[in-house]
């Protein structure tokens, strides 16, 4: 969706950053967590900032607003808005700009909104201070800028409290007060990262539309690629608290100069790609801390082309001749990004398709999990209310045979995690059956067999939490081996060490806490033990959606590499549909409990498409500007899971529903419509209707490295 | 928010009746025999048994309890002939038992085996004059009679078998004959506000207690209504300016005050406004019932030095309250939407920060009234904190038991009017 | 997810530090407020650690005349009935910090009486806490209740009804800690075993059927340990300063070894005369009290530092 | 009648003679020829008279005294029923202001008659003739007659009233004793001669009440005196108010009291030291030495002082282990350094004492040396015994007191001194209403006992078979030592008393329940704005008809 960049040379640049490093005090000394930011944004351009975490993106929007709190402070070079340098100032002045001329949009909307204030008040103060505008006017504008940014029942939402709106509604809302006095630049910090992924196909639309009607400057921070290419006109690529690389959204996709970003393109699973036509390479090592930075450039411990010079000087960043492309390395002319080698002892999966086994390890039919819920109303205090049940999940019926893969998709609040809990027993199910191995688990975990326990393992999706911080590595390995009694207590040790090498993690981690590893270190620990006890299903929940794009890439060529070596099933859920469809053999897409499609992964990503499967897939971000992706949003909010919608729970939202002469049917229970053998639709709109469907996306050009 | 508010209701009463359970037991069963409190160690077991038979102490621990909370004149009554009813002894303001015989007030007492009945007199006092007529034949040939006792208890005579019973008087026990044969201690119940007789003043607790609770209410509440401005003030302050001078100043002052105990600054109060400087009463002095308000300087000490404690703790409360809040995100969207300074403090910062202190706040009038014992000491106030501790030191259960439960039901009351500010302030909970 | 926002004034190099005991306890003192409280209650540990073996005179022993001023024997001066205040001020830690009396004899057993109250209040309240947090549902509503009816007393007020129903002692005052302790030890507990059984590995624990007692004690509370140890750093200036009430009120800690309370208590009666025995004991609470605190403050940050 | 009639000329009792003869003489000094003579009948102006003559008609010269005003004071009020039962004189101070007594003993130790308008006993000593003062009216209108004083005298000696005059009375051997001559005449038939009787109508809880008491002094507070009852909360205040029709005339002629009102308030002490230093009291009951030492030098601050019988006294119970045992209870004795003792506890203020109840405040009290500190021979015989007993030392013991006046310092002094002596004391130290609640079941504690004028006064009350059950908390009593009593109590000839009183002081030494450190020097703190404050040393606060405050 990226537009064509659009020059007005004649304007001097809204935001000119030069030479920009920002330092921080901290205990014995200070940090340069941003060092050497140069960039530029003109009128109407948005100019995307793009790096993983820690990488200083967000330092650079704080130090423009000089926002650094109490212990930042612009060390060395020039902001300059509009021309005139924002350095150093202060008081007044500063607070002026702020709100008025540049505004800013952050990641978590419920966070910065004022819980205790109403939406009117907090819109509407942004006029009257800056404007001095009378209220009744300010409420007037409010209310036209909240349905300029698509605000349902906009007049009223003036009058709630931030908790009384859905997250994309807050973002709705944050984004109109960052608008309201029309500013000159807007920084935006990661938007859209805490919405679900079709709420972000709609938030990024706006802002694309937006920018066309007002004509603001973008700083839009991310660390997605594939929102970056959506919503950028240029992009500069930080690693390390400098910007190694500054293109236009299409040179830096089609040809990146820097050996970092071209690893990063490397580490990402385009939609459409599988395991077998395409493989993963993480880049090597971790970002270095802001005070353990290398000497020379700081991309080289990592880096596959690492000289001498690197080592010793520090590349500036300069102009590639006849583009518009800025690069920070000493020798990206002679590095060819199509002849690059994976080095050699990075161990990759093979991409070999396994042969076909037709044992079904896990069968789930007609599963059920309702909770129980408390009413609000005075009834319900004293329990003579009528119960009321989260319908979690509903009618949950897929198979998965030994040795495979199936992964489950679907937004936040579909169902995905509880099916999966009911599966592992940290839920007993409300009703329905589900067989593992043959044996009944419907029931909870305290009820099974511990041998059954010890073959059904999970994966869990935070590193932050997978691990116990008050233990070392080699205890939390160690304890399902002596929890299951998989072997004699003189050789868990052993045992222990063979995992974590298998792990690619040294001996030495053994000893080690949990908080002394970076993020993809303790997801390697939370796999070693779930393998520990050599389950046959590991389930696996979003467990790399929490990592940084290259440590991504890493977990999962290790999990595709264990599913090989031991033949272990897997369960994979994700919100992440490009990695879903890389991972899996079988997906399974949810929508508010039910399942709504159902079948082998290359069939799922082509038509005939469920109206929802199809709306997903248009909503992904593609990290990739050229690539065609057809404009299908659901409307409105996701209904509550207390009382869903009746019939297929699709139908208040449904883009598909004019297709049916009779809508009304939706309201009734969806037949099971089979494409083929082992792929299901559940929808009322004949499949010969769905087929007509063209396909969402049509990428042009093969992925470099695929 | 009324599912909260219902919620609240219910989970105070729960706790109420919990209290009152745990108070009951820990007092009356935990302490033992409180017969032999009373009489001494060396009393005689059958000293002991007669006595606790006057208290109703031979009765089951639950319906001691139930006597205790809800009153047994209910269930006293089914036995009596003559219905019961309650007088006020204008010049003690203690309510007496009698019965109605015939819209006279009468007791009954044994009189060298002979009934007798006491009709009250104009005057409060009583005249006795025989009673044969009121035995009542029983089932083993037995005459009997359920009256009232001039010691407020339901007895029960039986002719001719005037009991032998030991009756505490000051210069000790003391056996008398004419004794009836059972004791139901005439009570209408905590929860009627009845709560017995206290052993140290031999007058109705409810007597004693009620202008105790008044004068602790005007201090506590006096002293709320001054600390918690200030403490919210300085807090406040502290918290803004968080890590600069004005924040130490605050800091440190409100730690040292409050490591400071009560008993320290109450004394050193004393003597340097009441003795050096002689500018203000030193001690709290209750010349009349009324003498505060004849004299409200009286109360500036003893709230000063609640002051000086309570004050640091809630500014300390309300400062990390105010920096967390300073520090969240919706106070940087302010800042960055160019709000003004004081805006974003008052319009966009103190509501938030005040709704984690509030609950806090509320809770800590438990610690209040702490205080409020110790400063009470000090100052020789006549109040409900002094009041428990003469009670616990003399050891008066009933006093004790009263005057605690009403500490608790304070302590309640603030926490649900806390409950109800912090809804009111928060609206999530208020929309919930 | 992407914790770079909050990174923006906050970067932290320790965080991939090994952080040794050395390191940790070196980093306390790298915040000067911590320092100070350090200093002053190691100040007072050591004293209490000296008084075991040596005061400078016999703290029970009138020795000297009434109410001198300080002077070259005796440093703080002599209370009412000519004792040394400094070795009773002395002395005066041990029962606070170091022994507690057993009833009826004149065994003691090490652990002062503030040490053994809040133990007894952590203990109490973690396994409260834990099970209404890990629980949930009913048994935390019960736990709840009760603990809801328990705070419903103020503190003194418990204090007074314990000692009115079990009398005077040591282990009645230890008793009366822990009583008016747990529900708040409870709840800080409880609200940590909240959050910290929504974190993975408890359910990681839960997958391989871990019974609840194992969960509740070997992965929830090793991870509460270090703001229960913070709390339980600022109970025992609470109750210090609990039992100096109770001393000043005549009901504390039973005679004849001093405590601070009961000093101001009886020096009260000459306040007028002699001032310095009431201020010497209660500077001492204070100072004690104040140092728990700031020591209490400066371990707060520290694991703060590292729970993020 | 004749022969009273008859003797009224010369004078009242014909032992006075010979009483102004010793006195002459110098055989008998001039504070115990007041005492004995008035006591006898002789009124206190002529027994003046006789010892001063000149200075009899020395007018007094201080100013007319104001009316109006109130008289606070701090002093901690407890319980109140039945004034008969009075056991402290906290109590009593209340109650005197409403209520009277027959006699009244000053600080001169003279006894003056009050509600009696004189009294007159035989030669025997066994036949007393109390005539009662006519025209008294009782506050509720009623006119005082001998109905009223026999009522009350009943009260005293009913075994159920319990009051502690039964054991002090004694001697009069029962209610049918008491004749009722006429209205105002009431004829005492005594069993056993005694010359204290004008003394021991004087007694604290000897208030005079109405015929229609009913047992409670707060619901029926009826009675004499110069105030009325307005007020009263234990543990808070009592206030009292003039009455108008007061039988006592002032200076002016007019009825007493001077004062408006009297206004106790129940502080404790340090509260009230504190009061009374920020002037919001004007007197402080019982002041203890630190309030003395505090205030010593504060000029606004009358302080008088009298030597006094009070003491703190250390007391054994005979009838428990191992107080039973006199080897223990002497070793105990000898472990007292009294003069340690009264510097720690009093400050010096006092005069040290021997281990029996009688007092050189006393008359007829037989000098004895005060006993040394012996910890060596305690130990001794504490050895001794715990041989026999198959003890080992120190012996443990548990010492009771209230943590009230000088108390528990005597308790620590006591704890540090008889270490040496094998014993090892334990300290039971409670708030006073919890002492007072077990005084007399306790087996070793301290009691304050309040002074008495004579010592034949006090020794009945605790020390004979009769009074145990009332105020015997000792339980000791010795046969040789109450013969010797009862002799005493008949013998009018100082010195002959004195001889007896040496026998009595020396059982009680031997082998007497008491250990006894110091006779208390009582003190008065007030407010120099209040004139007509007599220290009394019993603290009695019988002078507030006639005080009055500068205004």
């Amino acid at each position: 969706m990226a537009e064509p960049t659009r020059r007005k040379s004649e304007d001097i640049p809204v935001l000119d950053i030069e030479n920009l490093a920002v330092a921080y005090k901290v205990r014995g000394g200070e940090v340069e967590a941003v060092q050497n930011i140069t960039l530029d944004i003109k009128k109407g351009e948005s100019h995307g900032i793009v790096g993983e975490s820690g990488c200083g993106k967000s330092t650079c929007a704080w130090a423009i607003i000089n926002f650094l709190g109490a212990n930042g402070y612009v060390k060395r070079g020039s902001i300059k808005f509009q021309g005139k340098n924002l350095v150093g100032k202060k008081g007044e002045e500063l607070r002026r700009l702020r709100g008025d001329q540049i505004a800013m949009v952050y990641q978590d909307p419920m966070q910065s909104l004022n819980p205790s204030m109403l939406l009117g008040d907090q819109l509407k103060e942004v006029l009257t201070v800056h404007q001095g505008m009378s209220n009744s006017q300010a409420e007037k504008d409010c209310i036209r800028m909240l349905e300029k940014v698509q605000m349902p029942d906009a007049a009223n939402v003036m009058r709630r409290f931030p908790h009384q709106i859905s997250g994309g509604q807050q973002q709705r809302v944050v984004i109109a007060m960052a608008l309201l006095n029309n500013p000159a630049l807007l920084l935006m910090d990661e938007p859209t990262t805490a919405l679900d992924v079709t709420v972000e196909a709609a938030v990024l639309d706006l802002i694309a539309d937006l920018r066309k009607e007002f004509n603001t400057a973008i700083m839009y921070i991310t660390h997605d690629l594939g929102v970056v290419a959506r919503v950028s006109t240029k992009v500069g690529v930080m690693y390390a608290g400098e910007m190694v690389e500054r293109a236009t959204v299409e040179e830096l996709f089609k040809s990146p100069q820097h050996p970092y970003t071209q690893g990063l393109m490397r580490c990402v699973p385009k939609l459409g790609t599988d395991r077998s036509s395409s493989i993963l390479y993480p880049i090597p090592g971790r970002v270095p801390p802001p005070d353990g930075r290398p000497a020379g450039c700081v991309f080289w411990p990592r880096c596959d082309y690492v000289r001498k010079r690197c080592r010793e000087e520090r590349p500036k960043l300069r102009s590639i001749a006849g583009t518009e492309t800025w690069v920070r390395c000493h020798f990206s002319e002679d590095i060819d990004m199509g002849s690059w080698e994976p080095p050699e002892d990075l161990v990759v999966p093979g991409t070999v398709p396994k042969k076909e086994v037709d044992e079904t390890i896990l069968e789930v039919k007609g599963l059920k999990k309702y909770y129980r819920v408390r009413g609000n109303s005075l009834k319900d205090v004293f329990g003579m209310g009528e119960k009321q049940y989260v319908k979690a999940v509903e009618h949950a019926s897929f198979k998965v045979p030994r040795g495979k893969t199936l992964g489950i998709v679907g937004e936040s609040g579909c169902g995905k995690s509880t099916l999966v809990k009911t599966i592992i027993g940290l839920e007993h199910a409300t009703d329905g059956e589900a067989r593992f191995l043959g044996f009944d688990i419907t029931n909870s975990i305290s009820a099974r067999d511990r041998k059954l326990i010890q073959e059904l393992q999970m994966v869990f999706q935070n590193p932050d939490s997978t691990m116990n911080p008050s233990y070392t590595v080699g205890q939390q390995i160690a304890r399902p081996l002596k929890r299951f009694n998989v072997m004699p207590k003189e050789k868990i040790t052993d045992e222990v060490l063979r995992l974590l090498r298998s792990m690619r993690l040294g001996e030495k981690y053994y000893d080690r806490l949990p908080r002394q590893l970076s993020g993809g270190e303790k997801q390697r620990v939370g796999i070693a033990r779930a393998l520990a006890s050599h389950p046959d299903l590991i389930l696996c929940d979003e467990p790399v959606s929490a990592l940084d794009v290259s440590v991504q890439a890493a977990i999962i060529n290790l999990l595709l590499e264990i599913q090989e070596e031991f033949g272990t099933t897997l369960i994979f859920i994700s919100h992440d549909l490009s990695v879903t469809r890389f991972f899996s053999e079988y997906v399974c897409v949810m929508y508010l409990g039910q399942i709504m499609e159902l079948g082998p992964a290359e069939e799922i990503y082509a038509p005939p498409y469920h109206p929802y499967t199809e709306a997903l897939l248009s909503a992904v971000p593609i990290p990739d500007p050229t690539a065609k992706q057809k404009r299908v949003r659901l409307q409105g909010v996701v209904p509550s899971a207390i009382a869903p919608p009746s019939g297929c729970r699709l139908n208040t939202r449904c883009p598909r529903r004019e297709m049916l002469p009779d809508p009304d049917i939706c309201l009734t229970d969806p037949p099971w419509r089979e494409v083929h053998p082992g792929h299901h639709i559940y929808c009322h709109i004949p499949l010969d209707e769905l087929r007509k469907i063209d396909p969402v996306v049509s990428i042009k050009e093969v992925n470099h490295a695929g | 928010m009324i599912r909260f508010l219902v919620r609240s209701v219910v989970s105070t009463i729960v706790t109420i009746l919990l209290v009152s359970i745990g108070l009951f037991l820990l007092i009356e069963v935990g302490s033992g025999d409180i017969s032999v409190k009373i009489l001494g160690v060396f009393a005689t077991p059958e000293q002991r048994a007669s006595y606790r038979a006057q208290l109703g102490l031979d009765a089951p621990v639950w319906q001691r309890y139930l006597d205790w909370l809800i009153g047994n004149d209910w269930w006293a009554k089914s036995r009596m002939t003559y219905p019961l009813i309650t007088l006020k002894n204008t010049k003690t303001k203690e309510t007496e038992w009698w019965a109605d015989v015939g819209g006279q007030a009468t007791r009954w007492k044994m009189e060298k085996g002979e009934l007798k009945r006491l009709l009250r007199q104009e005057d409060g006092f009583s005249k006795a004059v025989p009673a044969v007529s009121d035995w009542i034949k029983g089932e083993n040939s037995e005459y009997f009679f359920w009256g009232v006792d001039n010691r407020n208890n339901a007895v029960k005579f039986v002719k001719g078998a005037g009991e032998e019973v030991w009756v505490l008087t000051k210069a000790g026990l003391r056996k008398q004959g004419d004794g009836p044969r059972k004791y139901i201690p005439l009570r209408k119940g905590l929860i009627r506000g009845d709560a017995g007789m206290s052993w140290q003043y031999n007058r109705p607790v409810s007597v004693v207690l009620k202008p105790r609770i008044r004068n602790t209410l005007i201090l506590a509440g006096v002293a709320f209504v001054v600390v918690m401005p200030l403490a919210l003030f300085f807090g406040i302050l502290a918290g803004i300016n968080e890590g600069k001078p004005l924040d130490r100043i605050v800091s440190i002052t409100s730690l040292g005050a409050t490591a400071t105990p009560e008993f320290v600054t109450g004394i050193f109060l004393i003597m340097i406004f009441g003795i050096w400087l002689k500018v203000l009463p030193a001690v709290t002095l209750f010349t009349s019932s009324d003498a505060i308000f004849k004299n409200p300087t009286m109360l500036i000490l003893p709230v000063l030095t609640l002051t000086a404690v309570e004050l640091g703790y809630v500014a300390r409360m309300t400062r990390a309250s105010m920096v967390e809040v300073m520090d969240s995100a919706y106070i940087r969207t302010a800042i960055v939407k160019g709000m003004p300074y004081w805006r974003v403090v008052f319009r966009h910062a103190i509501r938030n920060a005040l709704m984690a202190p509030i609950t806090i706040i509320m809770l800590h009038v438990n610690w209040l009234i702490g205080g409020v014992v110790v400063v009470e000491v000090i100052f020789g106030y006549p109040g409900l904190g002094k009041f428990i501790f003469d009670s616990a030191i003399f050891g008066d259960f009933s006093a004790i038991e009263a005057a605690a439960m009403v500490t608790v039901l304070i302590a309640i009351i603030t926490r649900l009017i806390g409950d109800l500010a912090y809804t009111l302030l928060n609206p999530r909970v208020r929309y919930a | 997810m992407n914790a770079e926002a909050s990174a923006s004034n906050k970067q932290k190099r320790e965080k991939r530090e090994k952080p040794s005991l050395w390191k940790t306890i070196s980093i306390v003192f790298d915040s000067r407020v911590a320092t100070v409280g350090v200093v002053m209650v190691s100040f007072w540990l050591v004293i209490a650690g000296v008084s075991l073996f040596w005061t400078p005179y016999d703290p029970n022993s009138s020795d000297f005349i009434q109410n001198l001023s300080p002077n070259a024997t005796n440093w703080l001066g002599t209370d009412h009935m000519g004792r040394d205040l400094l070795s009773r001020l002395m002395q005066g830690t041990q029962v606070i910090l170091l022994k507690t009396r057993l009833p009826g004899g004149d065994h003691s057993i090490p652990g002062g009486v503030a040490i053994w109250g809040v133990l007894g209040s952590l203990i109490l309240g973690a396994i409260l806490g834990l099970n209404a947090g890990y629980r949930r549902g009913w048994t935390d509503q019960i736990i709840m209740q009760v603990l809801d009816a328990l705070i419903a007393f103020p503190q003194i007020v418990l204090y007074l009804v314990v000692i009115a129903a079990l009398g005077q002692g040591d282990l009645v005052v230890i008793l009366a800690i822990t009583i008016t302790g747990a529900p708040g030890v409870a709840r800080l507990a409880r609200s940590l075993a909240l959050d910290i059984q929504t974190r993975d590995y408890i359910r990681a624990a839960e997958t391989r059927a871990e019974s609840v007692w194992f969960i509740m004690f070997r992965e929830i509370l090793p991870n509460a340990r270090g703001p229960l140890l913070v709390d339980a750093m600022l109970r025992v200036g609470y109750a210090i300063f609990m039992i100096g009430t109770l001393g000043f009120l005549g009901i504390g800690l039973p005679p004849p070894d001093p405590d601070w309370g009961s000093m101001v208590n009886e020096a009260r009666k000459y306040i007028f005369v002699n001032q310095l025995a009431v201020i010497w004991p209660a500077l001492s609470i204070a100072t004690l009290v104040i140092g728990l605190n700031l020591f209490a403050d400066g371990l707060r940050e520290e694991l703060m530092r590292y729970q993020k | 009648m004749e022969i009273i009639k008859k003797k009224e000329r010369k004078d009242p009792h014909p032992y006075i003679p010979e009483l102004k003869d010793q006195f002459l003489k110098g055989k008998v000094t001039r504070r115990e020829f007041l005492r004995n003579s008035t006591l006898l009948g002789l009124s206190a102006a002529a027994a003046y008279a006789f010892v001063s003559p000149f200075s009899a008609t020395k007018a007094m010269a201080a100013a007319m005294p104001q009316r109006g005003g109130t008289w606070t004071c701090g002093m901690p009020l407890q319980l109140i029923d039945h004034p008969a039962r009075l056991s402290w004189s906290e109590g009593a101070n209340v109650v005197r202001q409403v209520a009277e007594y027959l006699s009244d003993t000053g600080p001169d130790n003279v006894t003056r008659p009050a509600l009696c308008e004189k009294w007159l006993a035989s030669e025997d000593l066994k036949t007393w003739d109390l005539h009662l003062r006519k025209g008294v009216k009782f506050n509720n209108g009623q006119i005082m007659t001998a109905d009223d004083v026999i009522f009350t005298m009943n009260e005293w000696l009913n075994k159920d009233v319990g009051s502690s005059m039964l054991g002090l009375l004694s001697y009069w051997g029962g209610p049918q004793n008491i004749e009722k001559v006429d209205d105002y005449h009431i004829r005492l038939h005594l069993e056993a001669g005694n010359i204290g009787v004008p003394e021991h109508l004087w007694h604290y809880p000897g208030a005079i009440l109405p015929r229609t008491f009913e047992g409670d002094f707060i619901k029926q507070p009826i009675g004499t005196g110069a105030f009325t009852l307005e007020e009263f909360a234990e543990g808070e205040r009592c206030v009292l108010k003039a009455r108008k029709d007061y039988w006592r005339k002032g200076a002016d002629g007019k009825p007493l009291p001077y004062l408006d009102k009297i206004v106790y308030v129940a502080l404790d002490k340090d509260a009230a030291m504190a009061a009374m230093q920020s002037g919001q009291i004007d007197s402080v009951y019982h002041p203890r030495p630190s309030d003395y030492l505090a205030l010593k030098d504060n000029p606004k601050v009358n302080i008088t002082s009298v030597a006094s019988s009070y003491s703190y006294l250390v007391r054994m119970r005979v009838d428990l282990p191992p107080w039973n045992d006199n080897r223990v209870r002497t070793a105990l004795k000898m472990c007292q350094d009294r003069g340690k003792t009264l510097q720690l506890a009093g400050y010096g203020l006092g005069a040290l004492a021997i281990d029996a109840h009688m007092s050189p405040a006393h008359p007829a009290y037989c000098e004895k040396p005060i006993p040394k500190y012996d910890p060596k021979g305690a130990r001794k015989l504490l050895e001794e015994y715990a041989k026999e007993k198959g003890l080992k030392l120190p012996l443990k013991v548990k010492l009771a007191t209230k943590n009230d006046e000088a108390e528990p310092e005597i308790a620590q002094a006591l704890k540090q001194t008889a270490l040496a002596g094998g014993f090892d004391i334990k300290l039971d130290i409670t708030e006073p209403g919890g002492y007072w609640d077990r005084w007399t079941e306790v087996d070793l504690g301290i009691t304050a006992w309040t002074h008495r004028s004579i010592a034949v006064m006090v020794l009945p009350l605790a020390y004979t078979k009769e009074a145990i059950g009332a105020w015997n908390e000792t339980r000791w009593y010795d046969d040789e030592f109450t013969a010797l009593l009862n002799k005493a109590q008949k013998t009018l000839d100082v010195e002959k008393r004195r001889v007896l009183m040496c026998d009595m002081e020396d059982i009680m030494q031997e082998r007497g329940p008491l250990a006894i450190s110091y006779w208390v020097k009582i003190f008065d703190i007030s407010s120099k704005k209040m004139h007509g404050i007599k220290v009394h040393p019993t603290s009695f606060h019988s002078f507030t008809y006639d005080m009055w405050k500068e205004s």
